[in-house]
């Protein structure tokens, strides 16, 4: 695993891109690091909802750890990636805004999207009030309709395909909404990546999507390196003339300033592109292989800590006293969570149909 | 009379015009084809799609995650056995969201045999479909049901099924659809796509009306006292034809149920007429183990156990992995008038 | 004693070395992991595919053409519904050629709820498999069963389909396997990974003998004259556990049938059993619209009409489309002991 | 349809492989065309091929018209392609032999390998004496065990996963045995098709395949270029490291040369190629929409005809004579085939287990 990361690092610094370049040229900063020309503020942050998100997912691993979830998956190791992606998106209902087909990893996202953190414990203690799926779903399997975060689904790779549709219809529209996909490198085997591709490269009607791949070298015990005969898995994109980019998603703003240049042109031209970004699992795959810290990847939000106090855009203290008010947060979100109901058995008929229209055929 | 096929084009223009369907896509489906049974013919918002039927119901679902109407198409169900992961998905969307999410889409796909489709254009759907929880499915025997069938499919919040018997489709009913021209040549001349170039041709559509068939409501399309016949999809008329030959030749009462909807279902309907009769007979093509027929017999098991004057029947495909190209073959495998007839002399000859 | 996944890991090992087994594989069943359930640690011939279902099962019906015996696995039944198309085409491979083409392959798959796995890993697949003529579909309740018709299933021509109930995997067996040391820590010591670091670890595999379960033959595991209950899988030990619960409670006799075979099933079996108890419920997981029970009860329906004492019942999943995570939701959903319990009691006290 | 075509044309002459030009260049000859240098008894051979094929499929198009099939579906423009490929084939049954995964336009192929006429007609009549599914399938649908043909099926694009199956079977053995696959271009947007090229490059395991494309710009009424935003299909190997080739399958000597190179190659080196060869479509999809001559599709017969007969290698009276006795044997065939039996009705439970064990419940 240590040479797949390395392998992995070396590809992504071939690949620096020649724009970003140029902005970190274009200013001139106090310190050494000038955050490739990003405001300090936006620099902060990401930090912030970098620094929040794992508290969060952290505490989702104790509440799994406790006895008092049943299943824990989650994404400590993105929030690099996932971070910059949801302060980007823009955010909102309907197909003026952007749509969101995430994975299981997506804490990071609707964090940074705002989701409070209650919402997410809530849903991984199987609450009534888990406002995702009501205490019948996983852990981060989220839904959030006012924000188009359509709801997160175990199979993998389906996603991608539902963007086709989100997609169709924003390519009717006349505004500036896209449609978002997330999703894993070894979910890209499944058919749903490929008819991605060929749907929204239809010369008769190109989508605007941004489809995304986390590469964090595995699918569960399965390594990357026997499975893949793909340098990139992005280069798939190529033989249907979709734009492709690789980042290192274990950099924020590296990220931040690809999503940003790759969403900017989507919005514009209409056209998907498609993009791959290097990614760590921190804490194995899920619960079911124990949930604990893998300290042979590269912890993104490490780096980007010792980045931000080498920088000087804040002290050890400053940080540490942030993890403090978000462990606080997430302890007493726990807190109010446990107090809280779980759904009633007999509710399970309840949503078959819209408005709970009749389902049970004893009563037709 | 308009034919199925046409009822059905109907239906989607009134659909596009007045319901705010925005997208009717499948293979071949826009123009100049519109659709292998010409049922999409002269439509404003019609596409052909990659041949790639997981793409096509993910397009769907999307489409309805972004809450617009749209009616897609599966070329023929024998090709939809590789979505139904996601046939499941789209059942399960309300109620694993908590009812946060509705999809409301249309699904459409020719089923059945009749038609000399050997292995691959003559598998049934109904079966399967009915253990999709969140789906409501409907399949006509007629060009009227056909209509109101798809306009309230299309009206529906939750996602419809819409199976067309393919073997039906080219046949005339016998009822006028609301706004349908009575002359059958003005309307074949007004919305039948030219044969030869067709860059030019443009429908001349009838001022259609709005037509409801309620989901769920099944229809008695005879009456009678002594067995009733449950049926629906290709084997409906074949039914109708059986009952009416035993009245003529030997005098017996059969009532027919249409079911029209296969889920939900009309039990009242149903068991109203079993409880009269004693007898029942369900007929469809679908292969008969694990058949949706058996559901209908446990149904009846539970609720009339003690009313029935016979042993319940289903006569449903035979359970074999395909049907031969040969008619024989064919006629042997799902049921024709002459199997139809013996079960039903069968029952009526049991003395309990 | 083994559980059933060490007992499906033995069978493994047997196939690989006493019958052809040239290949074993799926996501993740090769070396580190050995398959989520560990029911592939050790074996010599696993490996790891991508994350393709469609392509497990494509690269399974190919080594079949090439006349190889392969073990091929899906990692839930959960993730198998986007092949149901290559599983039909699996099943008619024999007839639509004619006889010319035989596909002896295993495919094996986790099934059912038990494990708190919520939606998306509690899935049952037995009445959607019992749909699909040209398998052999089996399911065992023990391990010892698991290891019989494992061996059974390598060694038949046909293509048969292995159902693991998910939460009976880790379960101990009261049956020594033919050639297990007695001794449970020697097995595991023997034949379980460790954890930690495996790159050097070798399983030291018992002799291994072998033993059939012959498919089509169900198991009478329990005798009583009063009622009968038919299951498999995971409900089969809560039907056993509820039958001697009521024996000692209340003193009634309930006869109780592991069906191990769901197609080709033992209906001989069966119905010597319905026929002399007169009463009869079956028990399994799946959806309960056009479930395989609703089949069974049909055959009662159509043999022992005139035999029954009372409706003949089935007990199965609530036809919703999913299985909520809080356990009071899942215990709602699937059946669990204490409806086993009402139902048996309800047929009981039914007076016919 | 036409710009289509010369569309198609155009790419073929950009790409016109180096290789080749080496073998022409390295030979002299009599006549001006010297085949690329191919053996005249070989040409001869291609040719005679196809125009049994065609024969053979102009005898199944009347069987159709005159109402004696119910179905037809047949190759008509691809025996320049078919016919090589057939040739090509290292016949026979088992693991170290060729595998076929064929799809419904094959009769040139399986022509070539030597199948009867008759084998064909039986199978559009569906007799009982249909030695390929006994009367129980569509015509085109062959299934020949003791040459490795494995069984064709109507739904589009399984045969690429199939092959997954006989190529892992194969690429443990020792001999130069391969697994190759037809199909369609509207076929690739089947999730089977990325299937195979993602299992043929595992790195851990790479499978001999000779995948091929047969691109004839059409899926029934559907136009390649509304649908695909590949340039060539066949780039989409690229991005899984799969050497890929693109001819004009319209030229059966460029097609044998390039088949020949291709297999080679994957005998030898055990790794897939990825095909992709403009054909024609010359009547249509099938009888569905009439199987009619269409006189816009270039006919690859005709082409090579007239090459043949300027080459001086056949005059115009050897080929009619040709023809005319293969229309003698289509047409005694048809004969002898109408005398024969139809499969019984009761039948129809045979062969649903091996040998034909008890299938049908009734009974268990
Ligand atoms: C269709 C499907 N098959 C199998 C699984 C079981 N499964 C869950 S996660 C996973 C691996 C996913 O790997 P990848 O796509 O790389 O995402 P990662 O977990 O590494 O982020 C598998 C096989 C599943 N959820 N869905
Ligand atoms: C899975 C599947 N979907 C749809 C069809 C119906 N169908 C038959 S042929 C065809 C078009 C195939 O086009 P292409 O792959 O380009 O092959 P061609 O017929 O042009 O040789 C379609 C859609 C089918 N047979 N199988
Ligand atoms: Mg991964
Ligand atoms: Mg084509």
């Amino acid at each position: 695993m240590i040479q797949n990361q390395s392998s992995k690092l070396k590809v992504n610094s071939k690949k620096s891109s020649p724009k970003v370049q140029k902005i970190k040229a274009a200013r001139t900063s106090k310190s050494t690091d000038d955050f490739m020309g990003l405001e300090a503020s936006l620099v902060k942050q990401i930090f912030n909802l970098m620094l929040k998100s794992r508290v969060l997912e952290e505490r989702l691993i104790k509440i799994y750890k406790a006895g008092e979830a049943f299943f824990w998956i989650g994404a400590p190791g993105e929030e690099a990636f996932g971070v910059p992606l949801g302060l980007l998106v823009n955010k909102g209902h309907g197909i003026k805004h952007d749509y969101l087909h995430l994975h299981y990893r997506a804490t990071p996202t609707v964090v940074a999207m705002g989701m409070p953190m209650i919402d997410s414990i809530r849903l991984i203690m199987n609450k009534v009030t888990d406002p995702h799926t009501g205490g019948r779903n996983f852990s981060n399997h989220y839904c959030i309709p006012k924000w188009n975060v359509t709801p997160i689904t175990s199979p993998i790779g389906v996603q991608y395909n539902f963007a086709i549709g989100t997609g169709l219809a924003q390519s009717k529209d006349q505004s500036s909404g896209i449609s978002i996909i997330t999703g894993g490198d070894a979910g890209t085997a499944e058919s749903d990546f490929a008819s991605c591709l060929i749907w929204s490269s239809r010369p008769e009607r190109p989508l605007p999507l941004l489809i995304t791949v986390q590469n964090n070298g595995w699918g569960i015990s399965t390594a990357y390196s026997g499975q893949h005969g793909e340098k990139n898995i992005a280069d798939r994109g190529k033989a249907f003339g979709i734009r492709t980019r690789l980042i290192n998603g274990n950099d924020p703003i590296e990220t931040y300033i690809a999503l940003k240049e790759e969403m900017d042109y989507i919005r514009k031209e209409r056209k998907p592109v498609l993009l791959e970004a290097y990614v760590s699992r921190l804490y194995g795959h899920s619960s079911a292989s124990g949930a604990n810290l893998d300290d042979k990847e590269t912890d993104c939000l490490a780096l980007f800590s010792q980045r931000i106090k080498d920088s000087g855009l804040m002290s050890n203290q400053d940080i540490s006293e942030l993890r403090n008010t978000f462990e606080a947060e997430a302890r007493d979100a726990m807190e109010t969570a446990r107090q809280e109901a779980f759904p009633s058995p007999d509710s399970i008929w309840d949503h078959t149909y819209f408005q709970s229209e009749n389902a049970d055929w004893r009563n037709f | 009379m308009a034919n199925m096929a046409q009822a059905i084009r109907m239906a989607l223009h009134y659909s596009e015009t007045h319901l705010g369907v925005s997208e009717i896509f499948g293979q071949d489906v826009g123009a100049p084809l519109g659709g292998v049974f010409t049922c999409t013919q002269g439509l404003k918002t019609t596409w052909n799609t990659p041949l790639d039927e997981r793409g096509i119901v993910g397009a769907a679902i999307g489409l309805g995650l972004a809450g617009q109407r749209c009616v897609a198409e599966i070329q023929f169900c024998d090709y939809i056995f590789n979505t139904i992961d996601l046939l499941k998905m789209v059942g399960n969307t309300s109620w694993t969201t908590n009812g946060q999410y509705n999809l409301p889409i249309v699904l459409m796909t020719p089923t059945g045999a009749g038609i000399r489709g050997s292995v691959y254009h003559s598998h049934s759907f109904d079966a399967w479909a009915s253990r999709l929880p969140g789906w409501k499915i409907v399949m006509p025997s007629t060009p009227l049901d056909a209509y109101g069938l798809l306009l309230s499919a299309v009206k529906d919040p939750n996602p419809v099924l819409f199976l067309k018997p393919k073997s039906l489709l080219r046949i005339r009913g016998e009822e006028l659809i609301p706004g349908e021209p009575s002359n059958e040549k003005e309307l074949k001349q007004r919305i039948d796509a030219p044969l030869g170039d067709r860059s030019f041709w443009q429908p001349n559509w009838p001022d259609l009306q709005d037509f409801e068939v309620p989901i769920g409501k099944a229809k008695i399309v005879r009456s009678g006292d002594e067995l009733t016949v449950i049926s629906y999809g290709r084997t409906l008329p074949l039914c109708l034809k059986v009952a009416e030959k035993l009245k003529a030749n030997i005098g017996v009462s059969i009532e027919v149920i249409d079911l029209r909807s296969i889920y939900p279902y009309d039990w009242q309907t149903m068991k109203a007429s079993i409880k009269k009769t004693g007898r029942v007979l369900f007929v469809n093509e679908d292969t008969e183990v694990t058949n949706f027929g058996e559901h209908l017999v446990y149904r009846t098991t539970q609720d009339l156990f003690y009313d029935l004057m016979a042993r319940p029947k289903v006569l449903a495909g035979k359970n074999i992995p395909g049907i031969g190209l040969y008619p024989a073959m064919e006629e042997a495998s799902v049921p024709y008038e002459h199997e139809i007839e013996k079960e039903i002399l069968e029952i009526l000859a049991e003395v309990p």
